[in-house]
């Protein structure tokens, strides 16, 4: 008796879970339903990184992207004018750049997954990864992670500035 | 715990020839329908019919007293009548996130349980990251309340909705500093592990151990409140302002899942103090009952969800007795005050485990005399005041 | 904006900009206190106008007098103003009274001070209990509530009703007080007593509360008496005018009562947490004034002698009298016949609920619900 | 100060705009010229030792035999505790008067309620809109020759039998 294995099927649900909302998220009419098709992609997202034993990201991916900014989002969109018309719509825009930029980051993709080296990894027990997680970001990484802080808050301001009435006028 | 007992019950032959897999799926789905329908929807179920008393008794009513003995069924009474309503759907509401929201809003809920703790072996998944985890996944509880307020098409929801938001997500961050002060003295994330830290002592519990995570307690307590959209800060659902926010719309089994979520979260916010600040099930080793696991484990147990209900009760207090804050209040609230203290209660609590990473007992002490101190003060009081009203004392919970 | 007693500075509006929202809140609302419609145009949180709406509950009283007579338009007073029902009987009974020149006998008058006072409390423990209801509070409600529930006994055992009495007859009162009544009255006082401190320690000196309350919707003197606000809510601005003491009518010149203001003491003077202390302590007087009462009630009829079928001479008259909203002015034209020719009556209401689209500009949402109760706004009263 | 006097003050100051006083009646009252009604209230409200600053209550009264709507102003001075009654006659078929909105602010919705009830205008009223009835109701309800419409918006208001 063969022993089979729930992993692949588990890994290409998420990862079906995951292409179907971000596809969702790309083609919906509705803003509000690309925001609510987003929180699938990322929480399909997090179902791999706990399928990769990286449970610690796959638990900040949720606290901070779907409790955090996919809230933001759905905030900002609640805010925004004629909110109550049930035809906000995002239309797509400018669709030739489009194609040209997707042809030409399909290509890169395709060629990188062409090219790569494709190694197998033994499975191993999962261990917790916290501890190695903190310590980089604290010891070797610590300029980037800083620098982040940096453009989050450079973003924060540029988001006031272009918000505020009387400097627009 | 679970993943041993399933091996267990494998190596006994009981699935027979299934996959490894395959069993493991339907232990863990045996064990999620085990704890939702036997723990978590009776948990919020009963938590309304304790309310409802505990109210009654506050305001001087009777309440509810007659579905079963002392009312006790009254729960499954409402729940029943709200499963069998009819569901209005408005017109103009998007029906599909109309329907949506109620099962997002429970998903975060209940999942929540997973990394719950209810006795040293009493837990589905011990989780590494326990606290974290429970921590996000009650977050999606704003996205369904956000979602349940935009389609419903009416502007008190969406009001509702954007209250709930802006109250949830500002009043996360010194939640989670607060939280993160206890994880800074115990160096994990598991809530089995934080809650052996601790023992059954009042000293040794992490609300006494130095005076940061004192403040910190009341602060986490106060930013828990707001996340679970309790008095004084029900605004999402500000029944004299907001008609009921973004339930406005919802009736039915609908209404019932959106209750269920606001009633269950009340055990979840106790638990979560408990496990962290209050000795979560630590009990003393009393021997007749401790020898054996079961005795043990269902002390603890009765420990764990006594506590909590405790917390529950108090919640309920609080609920009966004061009024709403506003939202400028709110903001005020979390950014101007609570913000700063978890910082500094931080920052303070980072520096007391520098200092004494094994804790310093006379300050473990001090701190529990000024605790009780304080309670027993808080008795007085109330002592006083029911003298000087003369009010009359019933103090049978029954009648 | 003060909250726990730390001054804060908030920017009510301004800033970032946003679009207008138009809120239709009412006429079916949790705290409209009847059937009010307010048209809200809000910023955010933050209201630009609230215009109300009014008539939802016009039951045209005015036009009914007309063709049901002097005597027969009694009960139909005590749905002007449900809540405080016995003052609408008690002015009707002393415009009439004054256009026909009849006499009122001393007991009478007392049976009336003593309805209608126990009527005003009842009116006040109402209002504040909803005040805090609608601030978000809801025990303190209950316990108003008990407190009026057993004022509504005692005036089912003067009259046979809970909230239309229909009590006063034109020349004074339909029938004496059941016998016992002062001792259940002053028993009732006496428990009345310590339940009040209770609500003291409970509300009045909670700090959300305060909070929620302290400066909001503040109404200076001018204000108040250009939009002719009249009873507690005139007081809470700092205006000590009352009918009772200032206008004597009835025997109130023979009791002796302290006229409350608003003093600030959560804010400043005129604001919603005033006009709660001023009805909190009118509570106190009024439970003063009936101790007097019973004192001082005299042997006697207590209705005088007044024609079934009355005629009223030709001419028109106006009585002022304090109800539990203030100044309530009746009056009333006749032309000889049996049948008013027309009656008028402004209440207290009616002047409050106008005020409210001055007001509302820069307050929360929350505000308005605040203020609404705060002005004791009973919706029958504005429309009638 | 009493009603005399107050008539005698105003007599001095506005003339023949005071068309008549009766003094001898429960509440004495002014009859004025309902042109000059907005001067005449100004003028009692600042004016020295009269100072009427609320106008407690103002109403229409629609005297059909007589032909003319009557509103009637009832003054009250806080500072000074008198009363006074001042009585504006407009005719049925065009009433028109001046409004006192500017003087007290109580009279924007006595003055529409009045509007309302029995079709005075109010010139320089800044909100003539309807008060209690709605806004497409036709006719003026408290008007002596107002007879009720059969049917509102197809529903009726009429029914068959009291006790149904």
């Amino acid at each position: 008796m063969t022993e089979i294995s729930l992993f692949p099927i588990v890994f290409y649900a998420l990862a079906a879970v995951t292409v179907v909302s971000a596809l969702g998220v790309a083609f919906s009419n509705n803003i509000f339903y690309s925001a609510i098709a987003l929180m699938g992609t990322l929480l399909g997202a997090a179902g791999l990184y706990v399928m990769l034993a990286a449970d610690f990201v796959a638990v900040v991916q949720i606290f901070v992207y779907v409790g955090g900014i996919l809230v933001l989002t759905l905030f900002a969109i609640n805010l925004t004018s004629r909110i109550g018309d049930v035809s906000i719509s995002n239309r797509s825009l400018g669709r030739f750049p489009a194609f040209v930029a997707l042809a030409l980051s399909g290509g890169v993709m395709v060629r990188a997954i062409r090219e790569a080296s494709w190694n197998m990894v033994e499975v191993r027990e999962a261990v917790p990864t916290i501890n190695g997680i903190g310590n980089a970001f604290l010891t070797e990484y610590i300029l980037p992670f800083e620098l982040a802080s940096l453009v989050l808050l450079a973003a924060l301001v540029g988001a006031v500035v272009l918000s505020r009435k009387e400097l627009r006028d | 715990m679970l993943q041993e007992f399933i091996d267990s019950l494998i190596a006994d032959g009981l699935f027979g020839g299934l996959p490894r897999d395959v069993a493991y799926l339907i232990g863990m789905l045996a064990a999620g329908a085990l704890v939702v329908f036997g723990f978590v929807l009776n948990v919020a179920g009963i938590t309304t019919f304790v309310e409802r008393r505990v109210w009654a008794r506050i305001q001087s009513r009777v309440g509810p007293n007659r579905v079963g003995p002392q009312g006790v069924l009254q729960w499954l009474a409402d729940g029943l009548k709200l499963l069998m309503k009819e569901e209005a759907i408005p017109f103009a509401a998007d029906a599909r996130l109309f329907k949506l929201a109620p099962f997002i809003v429970t998903i975060g809920f209940i999942t929540a349980f997973v990394a719950m703790p209810f006795s040293s072996a009493l837990i589905v998944a011990d989780l590494n990251l326990g606290i974290l985890y429970i921590t996000s996944m009650t977050s999606l509880v704003v996205v369904g309340i956000m979602v349940a307020g935009w389609a419903s098409n009416n502007k008190w929801s969406l009001i509702g909705g954007i209250r709930a938001a802006a109250q949830i997500v500002s009043y996360e961050i010194p939640a989670a500093l607060s939280i993160f002060t206890v994880i800074l003295i115990t160096g994990t994330l598991s809530m089995q592990s934080i809650i052996q830290q601790q023992s059954w002592l009042p000293w040794d519990w992490f609300i006494f151990h130095n005076p940061f995570t004192f403040i910190g307690f009341f602060v986490t307590f106060v930013a828990l409140l707001a996340e679970g959209n309790r008095t004084p800060f029900d605004l999402p659902e500000a029944e004299s302002e907001l008609v009921a926010g973004f339930v406005t719309e919802y009736s039915g089994a609908r209404y019932l899942f959106f209750f269920l979520v606001e009633w269950g979260n009340l055990y979840v916010i106790s638990a979560i103090l408990v496990t962290l600040f209050l000795g979560g099930w630590q009990v003393p080793m009393i021997p007749v009952i401790t020898d054996s696991a079961f005795g043990l484990n269902l002390l603890q147990a009765l420990t764990f969800v006594g506590k909590s209900y405790f917390g529950v009760i108090l919640i309920m207090w609080i609920r009966a007795t004061l009024p709403r804050i506003r939202v400028d209040q709110l903001m005020t609230t979390c950014w101007k005050y609570l913000l700063p203290i978890s910082f500094a209660n931080f920052m303070g609590t980072a520096l007391w485990v520098l200092i004494w990473p094994d804790g310093f007992l006379p300050a473990e002490l001090l701190m529990t005399a000024l605790g009780f101190g304080l309670v027993g003060y808080f008795f007085y009081r109330v002592a006083y005041h029911l003298r000087r009203s003369g009010a009359q004392i019933t103090l049978s919970p029954l009648s | 904006m003060s909250i726990a007693g730390f001054e804060v500075e908030v920017d009510r509006g301004g800033g970032l900009e946003t679009e207008e929202m138009t809120l239709n809140m009412g006429p079916q609302h949790p705290s409209t206190h009847g059937v009010l419609r307010f048209v809200v145009k809000a910023d955010g949180e933050v209201m630009r106008r609230a215009i109300p709406d009014v008539g939802y509950l016009h039951r045209s009283i005015e036009k009914i007098s007309e063709k049901v007579g002097w005597h027969g338009f009694m009960p139909y007073t005590d749905r002007v103003d449900y809540v405080a029902a016995m003052f609408c009987n008690q002015g009707w009974g002393m415009v009439t009274e004054k256009l026909a020149d009849i006499e009122v006998p001393k007991r009478g008058e007392y049976c009336r001070v003593i309805a209608a006072e126990l009527n005003r409390i009842s009116s006040h423990l109402l209002s504040i209990g909803t005040m805090i209801l609608d601030i978000g509070a809801i025990t303190p409600f209950f316990h108003a509530f008990r407190e009026r529930e057993k004022i509504n006994d005692l005036l089912e055992e003067l009259c046979g009703a809970r909230l239309t009495y229909n009590y006063m007859r034109i020349g004074g009162v339909a029938w004496d007080l059941p016998p016992g009544y002062e001792e259940s009255v002053l028993a009732f006082l006496s428990q009345l007593e310590p339940m009040l401190d209770e609500f003291n320690t409970l509300v009045s000196d909670n700090t959300l509360f305060r909070g929620r309350c302290a400066k909001v919707a503040t109404i200076s003197a001018e204000q108040a008496i250009s939009y002719n606000l009249v009873g507690p809510n005139l007081r809470a601005s700092g205006v000590r005018y009352d009918v009772r003491r200032d206008e004597p009518y009835s025997v109130y010149p023979e009791l002796e009562f302290d006229v409350p203001i608003g003093l600030g003491m959560a804010g400043e003077v005129g604001d919603s947490f005033d006009r709660y202390w001023v009805r909190f302590v009118e509570i106190k007087e009024s439970m003063k004034i009936l101790r007097q009462c019973f004192r001082q009630i005299p042997a006697g009829p207590v209705v005088a002698k007044v024609p079934r079928k009355l005629k009223p001479q030709e001419g028109d008259a106006q009585i002022r009298i304090e109800s539990a909203r203030g100044d309530m002015s009746w009056y009333a034209v006749s032309d000889g016949s049996e049948f008013p020719y027309r009656c008028k009556v402004r209440t207290g209401s009616f002047a409050a609920m106008s005020i409210i689209e001055e007001l509302s500009p820069g307050l929360m949402l929350a505000d308005l619900v605040t203020v609404i109760a705060s002005l004791d706004i009973v919706a029958p009263e504005v429309d009638r | 100060m009493d009603a005399a006097s107050i008539h005698s003050r105003l007599r001095e100051k506005f003339g023949d705009k005071i068309l008549s006083a009766e003094a001898s009646v429960k509440d004495p009252f002014l009859v004025v010229d309902a042109a000059a009604i907005r001067d005449i209230c100004a003028y009692l409200r600042d004016a020295e030792g009269l100072q009427f600053d609320v106008l407690t209550n103002q109403s229409g009264v629609d005297y059909r035999e007589q032909g003319y709507i009557e509103v009637v102003y009832h003054l009250y001075s806080y500072a000074h505790r008198h009363y006074a009654v001042l009585k504006a006659r407009v005719p049925r078929d065009a009433p028109v008067l001046p409004s006192v909105v500017t003087v007290w602010k109580a009279a924007n919705w006595l003055e529409r309620e009045i509007y309302d009830l029995l079709g005075v205008d109010f010139t320089g009223h800044p909100d003539l809109r309807r008060l209690l009835m709605p806004e497409d109701w036709v006719g003026y309800p408290l008007r002596k020759d107002f007879v009720e419409p059969e049917e509102y918006h197809g529903i009726s208001t009429s029914r068959e039998s009291l006790l149904r």
